[in-house]
């Protein structure tokens, strides 16, 4: 690594670790604001760098939450009892039990989602295209319902988890650098992944699925390996957003699939697809979109949100970073010939 | 477990239960077909897949609502209003963004469509409020009755449901007709054929996604006038039309009208019998369920011919 | 020895008989040709034999294995290749890049996949590039060579996976006549020095005659004639069914 | 629709600065509030806002909140919760640190107030909510959380208490009486569900329907089609504006002809101005009625205030002014009340302050259990009959006999 790029990264560090002491009135957001890092870059994992347009992504991260905070129940707990107590009865947690319960639901939950992936991948990648993104939406919709009916995980009443005893803006940091963390360990293992041969198998895929099959490669087991990895990281996420949501249902937090499932894909879009840095950047552009909608249209946010997406899919598809490569494509890497040179053939 | 054996037994011990619940089922069938039908269309003739289909139904049903309490415009009255109007509002929706998206990947058009849904259903929400809302349709004036009952008033057939299952009859063989007879129509499937021949033979293949999509929304629009009569409307319920619409269109494959109508009845009575089985909080779960069935089914299928369902 | 096996394979689309019947096998390590005039089910026996579509009844064996079950993948892996007729790149990426995904996986471990590249992956790429005469271009991005030059880039890349047979369909359609001497010797070099079985359709007689140790000609579907280059150039068949008269 | 808002609108506007004008030299108190402007509680969510709003107002011509010889107004911060949980619990986080509010109001429906009460008792912010009913918000030993409004387990106990007491003057007993339940998969709903399956258990009675409505319910045919055929003799559908809306027209429709059936939110989805006689003989649980004889100083009496409330706010003219309104205009009251007597804007004085709360109301009387909800109001059951709610139950408030068994209206 270059000196500059290691002052680059070792300023982004710093900034990342200041952040929430800087601004602590804002460190939901700054967490929110990793939450949708994460998910968008996972989801650029299919969709970007794939070519694999999941509308169900969500899926995962909804279980995410329900297999961590089943988990951190269970250890203490018996489940259908804790969720059952709509009316009476107190279940306190330990700081102990807390933590414990938070590290391996966290982790159960990234082991679960991955393994979920991998299964449901054996169906769901058979389909192409449009049928991929409205089978995969139809997995999440569907989970959603399956999972508001199913009294022993609460049905429609949700979970709602036990509160951190300890010092509390102790634990709004503590979430921020969960989320932190595992941004920071996903980017890094996005980088690396990219640069394998393993990040070109998935480019093939997604250029011509057809060539990549016809040249010998098994796209079936690229295409799960990938959405494992990915489910893998939005489980984790889902987890610990059960944590700093505390209280959370079916139906709007956990398979929130016209909120996040679609924010996620807009990031992307809006910072650019099939790039490192684009769902990062679109992240950010998204997130300060949302604040300042939220805030000053209140009422006329979702039409504001709505047009967003109709004009950035429509007029705006390659987003930031992709507009950028468009103009200033040597800044990438990409080497493209004047014009005369390439209406010659090749020199016998 | 119990609950479902119970109801179960309910459909041995009472077979006429039975009819009911395929009485019902047809029903609702016939409106679900409808905006599956107008979806088909579009997805088969410029390649369009549109999310915002249920808003367009919601849409008309706001429409023919709004006449009703405002002017006092009779429901019926607000079938053919609620057709024109959402034709209105199809055309500048195709002008704005579908012209855009067609021809471009099958993502986008999912994503644009589902940008839409959002902004017309928040939309709806801020002009009518989120009430849920419904007509009543009046026929005692015809000299009919409001609600004709059978089997011991086991099955009930209100006027209004026969009434809208018959409107949408007319629609959907008014439409058919019109795809065969006309000038217009014979371009349409030209289009949906080879957009690329249709150009060179002379048709302006421009003015016909216009028409077509304008087409959709004003069916969709009429679907949602008849759906206010019979059931209530909300401005965040056409995502439930769009769901169901989806279903069908798989289920049926495109440019197979009978296979959509079909889909669509039998979608219906299914749901139906779903919902009494398992009881109506997974109505929506079983829809979805059908069409991750159906995928699934129809990628088998294409596995055999070692092809991808694409 | 003969490396595919096709006997008695039928397949029609609807009711049009596309193949009807064939049998043919290609000699390993030889060159074999199957011509025919258009329409003739040249590429509809080539799917059949890589598996983009089942076939109706008979059988197909590679390296005496029944592949025609088998998906295109499955096929792929064995070490049965093929190039497109449009000639398919991964457009977006560059030259290298093309030639580095096309490194032979099926003889790696899978972990293989999480490392990076190798100096010597990337020594054959260039090597194999300067084989086809795109070692100036190597940087450029696919998608912007000229068809010809991206023939010549898909070769390349099919010669990079290192395949026991590589099936060819047209691979001088849509070339620069100027050119297609040098693809001719290019792809005979693959033959001898890289041990490669080609199996080559052809549309153009001239390429193939040159070429091929072998032929096969189809018309209306069916089978029509087989023998060396000599033998099919002067059968009377051939060339009747080349003339359209009969 | 869209001009009737925009007229009240500029009412409330108009009204606003004529109350800015009768206590100008008062002060804000800010508090913060997410509501459901969209989504599915938005119905609920406007009928909340506008109930504080209009507190908010009388208390200002009334002289605003005394302390020693200053005086203050509220202010309230809205924010829109979308009827989600997790947006709701960001936004209560933003209204604390962001806008740095001391004090917040409840969100509507347990759900969003579930969602909500985490982050404030997190922050040790003192929230009074109006429109939480769940049981299960005062499991949680929250010491920032009050309600004014009963828990959910009430909404509909006297239903069932009248269902049991029906069949031993019909000479049966309580285990002949077959109860069917529907019920919206929600917090609050299944809260009145689990209350409805508790009574009807110690009475030994037999539940025989026992289902869950969707969220974007729009047809309930297949559990009336069960009602139809297994006859029970109560009926109980709860489920928000919609559940009561759409059950009403289908019993209507299907001629249902259960002998008892109780509902929540009959006002609120205006069951009788929008399907006349369908709704006739329906049993109405409700927090509050304009008919119950509760006064108080600044609103006067229960009567009183929804004439009120009806000049402030015309598009309510026509239909009955909602108990969701009327307990979110208490919340704001017991604010004042709290605020007066802490004397003080320090909110750990003014937690305590409203702890202590015992007063009498237009909407009944306030007094927080420990846990936080209000134990000094019952619920009232109201039966429409002839178009109108009269008071049936409990006997302590009864204006009018029970109808039974029902008799769908023609």
């Amino acid at each position: 690594m270059s000196m500059q790029k290691t002052g680059f990264y070792g300023v982004l560090l710093a900034i990342i670790v200041a952040a929430p002491f800087l601004f602590p009135d804002f460190s939901t957001q700054l967490a929110t604001l990793w939450l949708f890092i994460i998910v968008a870059m996972t989801w650029d994992m299919t969709g970007g760098q794939m070519g694999y347009n999941s509308l169900g992504n969500i899926f995962f991260y909804g279980t995410g939450m329900y297999v961590a905070a089943v988990i951190a129940i269970a250890l203490v707990y018996d489940v259908g009892e804790y969720t059952g107590a709509a009316g009476g009865g107190r279940y306190d947690f330990t700081n102990q039990q807390y933590i414990t319960g938070f590290l391996l639901g966290t982790l159960g939950a990234g082991v679960f989602c991955a393994v979920s992936a991998f299964i449901l991948g054996y169906v769901l990648f058979g389909l192409r295209g449009p049928y991929f993104a409205i089978g995969t939406l139809g997995m999440a919709i569907a989970a959603g319902e399956l999972v508001s009916n199913w009294d022993w995980v609460g049905g429609g009443q949700g979970i709602t988890l036990p509160v951190y005893a300890g010092d509390f803006d102790q634990t709004k940091l503590f979430i921020y650098f969960a989320f932190a963390i595992v941004g920071v360990i996903l980017f890094i293992f996005l980088k690396w992944l990219y640069s394998t041969r393993f990040g070109a198998a998935i480019n093939a895929v997604r250029d011509d699925e057809e060539k990549a099959e016809a040249m010998g490669l098994q796209t079936l087991k690229y295409k799960l390996v990938t959405w494992s990895l990915s489910a893998f990281f939005i489980g984790m996420v889902g987890g610990i957003s059960a944590f700093q949501l505390i209280s959370f249902e079916p139906l709007e937090s956990a398979y929130q699939t016209i909120n996040l499932g679609i924010f996620m894909v807009v990031c992307v879009l809006l910072g650019g697809k099939g790039t490192l840095w684009g769902p990062i950047v679109g992240a950010i552009m998204f997130q300060i979109f949302k604040e300042v909608t939220w805030n000053y249209f209140l009422g006329w946010q979702w039409v504001a949100l709505g047009a967003l997406i109709v004009v950035t899919v429509v007029y705006f598809q390659d987003g930031l970073m992709g507009w950028l490569m468009h103009k200033k494509p040597e800044w990438f890497g990409v080497r493209v010939e004047s014009k005369d040179d390439t209406v010659a053939e090749p020199a016998e | 477990m119990d609950q479902i054996l119970g109801n179960i037994d309910l459909l041995i011990q009472f077979p006429v239960v039975n009819l009911k619940i395929i009485i019902d089922g047809i029903m609702i069938g016939a409106l679900f077909a409808l905006a599956a039908y107008g979806l088909a269309l579009v997805w088969g003739v410029m390649n369009v897949k549109n999310l915002a289909q249920g808003d367009f139904v919601i849409g008309g049903g706001y429409v023919s609502w709004w006449l009703a309490t405002t002017y006092g415009l009779h429901p019926l009255l607000g079938v053919p209003v609620a057709f024109v109007v959402m034709w209105g509002i199809g055309w500048l929706t195709y002008k704005l963004v579908i012209s855009r998206v067609i021809e471009r990947d099958l993502f986008t058009s999912l994503l644009a469509t589902f940008g839409l849904a959002i902004m017309y259903a928040q939309i709806m929400n801020l002009l009518f409020g989120s009430d849920t809302q419904s007509l009543v349709l009046d026929v005692s004036a015809l000299g009919l009755q409001n609600n004709y009952y059978f089997a011991d008033g086991l099955i009930d057939l209100p006027a209004a449901k026969v009434i809208g299952v018959i409107l949408a009859a007319i629609l959907a063989t008014g439409v058919i007709l019109f795809m065969k007879r006309s000038r217009m129509g014979q371009a349409i499937r030209a289009t949906a054929q080879d957009a690329r021949a249709a150009r060179v033979l002379g048709i302006d293949t421009e003015k016909v996604y216009a028409f077509t999509f304008s087409l959709n929304s004003a069916i969709c629009g009429a679907a949602g006038a008849i759906i206010v009569m019979v059931w209530v409307i909300q401005p965040f319920y056409g995502i439930t039309y769009s769901v169901r619409a989806f279903v069908i269109v798989t289920a049926a494959g495109l440019g197979n009208l009978p296979g959509v109508i079909a889909a669509g009845l039998g979608i219906g009575a299914a749901e139906q019998y779903g919902s009494h089985i398992f009881g109506i909080g997974y109505q929506q779960a079983i829809a979805v369920m059908l069409l991750l069935a159906v995928l699934v089914y129809r990628l088998l299928q294409q596995r055999r011919n070692r092809q991808v369902l694409q | 020895m003969s490396i595919i096996e096709v006997s008695g394979v039928s397949k029609s689309y609807g009711g049009v008989k596309a193949n009807h019947d064939i049998s043919m096998s290609v000699e390993k390590g030889g060159i074999t040709g199957l011509i025919g005039p258009n329409g003739s089910g040249k590429t509809t026996l080539f799917n059949s034999i890589v598996g983009y579509h089942p076939i109706d009844k008979g059988s197909i064996k590679f390296e005496g294995k029944e592949i025609s079950r088998m998906q295109v993948p499955q096929i792929a892996r064995l070490g049965l290749l093929r190039t497109f007729q449009q000639t398919r790149i991964y457009s977006a990426m560059n030259c290298v890049d093309n030639m580095l995904i096309s490194l032979p996986i099926r003889k790696m471990r899978f972990m293989d996949n999480f490392k990076r590249n190798t100096p010597e992956d990337h020594e054959r790429a260039d090597r194999l590039l300067e084989f086809v005469g795109l070692y100036e271009k190597r940087f450029l991005r696919a998608g912007s060579l000229s068809f010809g030059q991206q023939k010549l880039l898909e070769f390349a890349m099919a010669l990079m996976n290192e395949p026991t047979v590589l099936l060819l369909d047209e691979p001088t359609a849509g070339i620069n006549p100027t050119l297609i001497n040098g693809l001719i010797d290019r792809l005979k070099r693959a033959n001898s020095e890289f041990g490669i079985t080609l199996f080559i359709i052809e549309h153009n007689m001239r390429v193939i005659m040159n070429m091929a140790d072998s032929i096969y000609c189809l018309a209306h579907g069916e089978m029509l004639a087989s023998g060396s280059a000599d033998e099919v150039q002067n059968d009377q068949r051939v060339i009747d069914a080349y003339l359209g008269a009969h | 629709m869209m001009k009737t808002k925009t007229v009240s609108l500029a009412i409330g506007a108009l009204l606003a600065s004529t109350a800015i004008a009768a206590a100008a030299d008062c002060e804000d108190i800010r508090i913060g509030a997410a509501i459901s402007l969209t989504g599915k509680y938005a119905t609920n969510g406007v009928h909340t806002q506008n109930g504080y709003e209009f507190a908010i107002k009388k208390i200002a011509e009334n002289g605003g909140v005394k302390m020693g010889d200053k005086c203050y107004n509220f202010k309230v911060t809205y924010y829109d919760d979308e009827s989600k949980g997790d947006r709701a619990a960001t936004l209560a986080e933003r209204l604390i640190n962001q806008d740095k509010v001391q004090y917040m109001l409840g969100p509507y429906s347990s759900g969003m107030t579930k969602a909500i009460a985490p982050v404030t008792e997190k922050y040790k912010i003192p929230m009074i909510e109006a429109e939480g009913a769940s049981r299960s918000l005062f499991n949680k030993g929250y010491k920032y959380l009050f309600a004014v409004l009963s828990t959910s387990e009430q909404y509909l106990a006297s239903a069932v208490a009248l269902a049991e007491e029906k069949a031993k003057e019909a000479g049966k007993t309580a285990a002949d009486v077959k109860v069917a339940i529907a019920v919206e998969n929600d917090p609050f709903s299944l809260d009145i569900r689990a209350g409805v399956m508790e009574d009807s258990k110690k009475a030994g009675m037999k539940v025989v329907i026992d289902e869950k409505l969707p969220r974007d319910l729009s047809d309930m045919t297949a559990i009336l089609t069960k009602v139809k055929l297994l006859k029970p003799d109560l009926l109980v559908v709860s489920g928000h504006s919609k559940g009561a809306a759409t059950a009403v027209r289908q019993i209507g429709e299907q001629k249902i002809a259960a002998p008892m059936i109780a509902m929540t939110h009959c006002e609120a989805a205006d069951v009788t101005g929008n399907f006349g006689a369908s709704a006739n003989d329906i049993l109405c649980s409700t927090q509050w009625a304009e008919t119950l004889t509760y006064e108080d100083p600044i609103f006067g009496t229960a009567a009183n205030y929804e004439t009120e409330f009806k000049a402030a706010y015309p598009e309510y003219a026509k239909k009955k002014v909602p108990y969701q309104t009327a307990q979110a205009s208490a919340a704001i009251y017991v604010y004042k009340d709290a605020f007066e007597r802490a004397g003080s804007l320090d909110k750990e004085k003014v937690r305590d302050a409203i702890a202590a709360t015992d007063m009498k109301t237009f909407y009944g009387g306030i007094k927080f259990s420990d846990a936080g909800n209000n134990i000094a109001k019952p619920m009232v059951l109201r039966q429409i009959q002839d178009g109108k709610y009269n008071v049936v139950a409990p006997s302590a408030f009864a204006s009018h006999k029970v109808n039974y068994p029902r008799k769908p209206g023609s």
